[in-house]
């Protein structure tokens, strides 16, 4: 009996057809089970609870702070106080550049980094060195209860600075509004 | 690689008893030898130089200088020059890549196996030339960086601050802006990225210099250009260009005062 | 006396059990010599024979060999480390403390673990140079540079966890330096371009995972213990045997 | 910037880095110029 060559192409196409079917999904099974364990390495990775301590603290009164740059709460929490004129807001210590904690110099009225020079006014502007960034401010509000200052230290400002001859500003206009600065 | 050039390189290795020796006891001696002169200089080095152990670690103090471990002091030294997203993450980065691709862009059949420079003059040349460049960012940052990571020679007083005179670092854009006078209102503004005029020549400088480096040798040395291929030149030109580019940066850097050659609010070159 | 040793040479080697260990005789004839190449584990990563110029000193400088010396001796002074050693911010400083004043010898490990990073992380690129000037890399040896480029990343990243452990402030800030890096990467980072625009904070980039938290602290120093003790030498040493297998297949690239 | 992020030795700093990595540049070709030689006398010798 002689074969339909036509069947004979129909039923070796379906194989093709199902080979490849096959093909795909035994693939995409280890290609999707890898992509799976990789993705649930990486949430493995990420821990949940932080064994740190609490970004949000408490810094005293506003009438604690006389103008001027405060370094009380530098050794425990890596802030500076600073009020000026109009009021006050928390520079925080780290460099903009690499994250070395700059030092305050009262006789200059500058922070200067010792990782790799980078210098910062009152403001937080950059006037030397290679941080490309000026110094981030943290957020603050007021207790409604003690009246002291709330910081939240991961709530952070941080505005795209313009070159200027004097360094990398920001205008304080932009730099002085709610949540990061305390009109008091 | 295919069986047969496994093969016949397995032939060619045992070609002939008179060219090959054994190994025991040739190289194993040698190997034994090398150890033991390596144990005693480790032992030795070990016992006068001791490994150092500071204060107990602290947030709120940074060492004045804060150096790194002497082999990434070269990273250390471009991190006074570039911003950390280019020092830390992609320049090192095309390094690591720039050294993976070696074998795939180097057509050159020559110098297989024996110390050569006068058959593969560029590939030498470029390699030591890298070399030379991440050699002496270690000697600068180990040798004479100092406190807040300022110069001091070896005869300097390294126990004070450098007092330094005024030095002004200024971007590209503004040195633009000042020498022709532009306009600083920019001509079109994509969310926060405000493009003046003086932006823009700036785009042009930075992005001509690859343009100009890519095609100079494309038409002085259409020889080497063929040699490679289109792939192959255009890889070896980005690497290589790239790697001059780091040394002219530092250069204009220090001969000019110029902070960044192109500024975007995101990032800066 | 003569035959008096020999009779205690053939008593020692005249039984099962050495010759179950050693299957050939001391390698004095070019049979035996042989022999031992392909009965021993370590030696067979030579082959029996090799070309002249390959034993040249000033070809190959020893380089490749001592750095594996050197993986060794970290590999095993850095075992003696850790039986006084344990990672937790409120100790570290003080075991290395100890290490150095209380401990028998301690400080001499110590000091031969630092030396020996050192000394590798220099061989390692010494024998890339090397390998670069001699065009060692050429086919059929293109992979295997790409393999050694590789492990000298993780060379550089295992010298890079271990400077944590002492947790001094050297270790704090050299590694506070080099996780700020990684919060500058592009896309990744929450300092890097782009990162902020695709919501990267310091709380789920690429750092944090890296330091298991937003500072160098005790979740950080413990993931740097497990990479630099654990996972770092296990990756080396697969890659070190693709390495040398490959070394071993292809032949020295060597003159003559 | 009224001060200090500069460089007292500019000049020196620049003329350091230009002449130290040709140096080392140099020496690295002139090392391997140098084995190149060494194997060739050897080769000829035997």
């Amino acid at each position: 009996m002689a074969e339909d060559p036509k069947a004979k192409e129909q039923e070796l196409s379906r194989r093709k057809f199902l080979t490849l079917v096959g093909q795909c999904a035994g693939w995409g099974g280890i290609v999707a089970s890898l992509g799976g364990v990789g993705v649930g390495t990486l949430k493995y990775l990420i821990p949940n609870v932080l064994y740190e301590p609490s970004s949000i603290f408490k810094i005293g009164l506003p009438s604690d702070y006389g103008v001027g740059v405060d370094t009380r709460f530098m050794k425990e929490r890596q802030v500076w106080v600073v009020r000026n004129e109009r009021g006050m807001y928390v520079l925080v210590g780290i460099c903009r550049h690499l994250g070395c904690t700059p030092n305050w110099f009262p006789d200059q009225q500058r922070f200067r980094c010792p990782c790799h020079g980078s210098i910062y006014d009152t403001d937080g502007n950059v006037r030397g060195g290679p941080a490309p960034r000026t110094l981030w401010r943290s957020g603050v509000s007021l207790d409604a209860v003690d009246g002291q200052i709330i910081v939240n230290f991961n709530q952070r400002q941080d505005p795209d600075p313009k070159g200027t001859d004097e360094g990398l500003m920001v205008e304080t206009s932009l730099r002085e509004v709610s949540p990061f600065f305390l009109k008091v | 690689m295919e069986i047969s050039a496994l093969i016949k390189n397995e032939a060619e290795k045992t070609r002939s008893p008179e060219d090959t020796v054994l190994v025991w006891p040739n190289l194993v001696y040698i190997e034994l030898i090398s150890i033991l002169v390596a144990t005693a200089s480790l032992l030795f080095l070990s016992i006068i130089s001791p490994a150092p152990l500071e204060e107990l670690a602290s947030a709120d103090t940074t060492p004045n200088p804060t150096k790194a471990p002497w082999y990434f002091l070269g990273l250390q030294e471009l991190l006074v020059y570039f911003d950390p997203w280019l020092a830390g993450v992609v320049l090192p980065t095309m390094i690591i890549i720039g050294l993976i691709i070696i074998p795939y862009v180097d057509p050159n059949p020559n110098g297989k196996g024996y110390y050569t420079f006068s058959e593969r003059k560029f590939s030498v040349a470029g390699f030591s030339f890298g070399l030379g460049l991440w050699y002496i960012l270690i000697v600068i940052g180990v040798w004479t960086r100092g406190l807040d990571w300022s110069w001091y020679w070896p005869w300097s007083d390294w126990h004070v601050h450098m007092s330094v005179t005024a030095v002004k670092l200024v971007d590209l854009e503004l040195i633009f802006e000042n020498m022709f006078g532009l306009p600083k209102e920019p001509l079109v503004t994509l969310g926060r990225y405000g493009i003046t005029v003086a932006n823009l020549i700036t785009w042009v400088f930075f992005l001509g210099y690859y343009a100009v480096g890519f095609t100079v040798p494309f038409l002085l040395f259409r020889n080497f250009y063929n040699k490679l291929g289109l792939i192959r030149y255009n890889l070896v030109m980005f690497f290589f260009l790239s790697m001059s580019g780091v040394m002219l940066k530092m250069l204009l850097r220090l001969t000019f005062n110029i902070k960044y050659l192109v500024v975007t609010p995101w990032f800066k070159i | 006396m003569k035959e008096m040793i020999a009779k205690i040479v053939s008593l020692i080697t005249d039984n099962q059990v050495y010759r179950s260990i050693f299957r050939h005789g001391y390698p004095t004839t070019d049979a035996n010599r042989a022999l031992i190449m392909f009965s021993s584990v370590i030696l067979h990563l030579h082959p029996v024979r090799v070309r002249r110029g390959a034993l040249k000193i000033r070809f190959t400088w020893c380089l490749g060999g001592l750095t594996f010396f050197f993986f060794v001796m970290l590999a095993i002074t850095g075992v003696f480390l850790m039986f006084y050693y344990v990672p937790d911010t409120r100790r570290a400083y003080n075991d290395i403390k100890d290490l150095g004043t209380v401990v028998y010898f301690g400080s001499l490990f110590r000091n031969m673990h630092r030396w020996s990073a050192h000394a590798m992380v220099l061989s390692v690129w010494l024998h890339m140079t090397r390998v670069f000037m001699t065009g060692s890399y050429k086919p059929p040896r293109e992979f295997n540079w790409v393999v050694g480029v590789i492990l000298l990343v993780l060379t550089l990243v295992l010298s890079w966890t271990g400077y944590l452990l002492p947790w001094d402030q050297l270790a704090l800030w050299a590694v506070t330096v080099g996780s700020k890096m990684a919060e500058a990467a592009p896309l990744l980072g929450n300092a890097g371009p782009f990162g902020p625009e695709i919501g990267m904070t310091p709380e789920n980039d690429i750092r944090f995972v890296l330091l298991g938290g937003t500072v160098v602290g005790q979740s950080a120093l413990l993931r740097f213990y497990v990479l630099h003790c654990l996972a770092l030498p296990l990756v080396s040493a697969v890659l070190m045997a693709v390495h040398f297998w490959r070394i071993r297949k292809d032949g020295f690239s060597g003159p003559l | 910037m009224d001060e200090i992020w500069g460089y007292p030795h500019r000049l020196g700093i620049t003329l350091f880095l230009i002449f130290g990595t040709a140096l080392l540049t140099v020496g690295f070709i002139g090392f391997t110029a140098w084995l190149e030689q060494s194997f060739k006398k050897e080769k000829i010798k035997k």
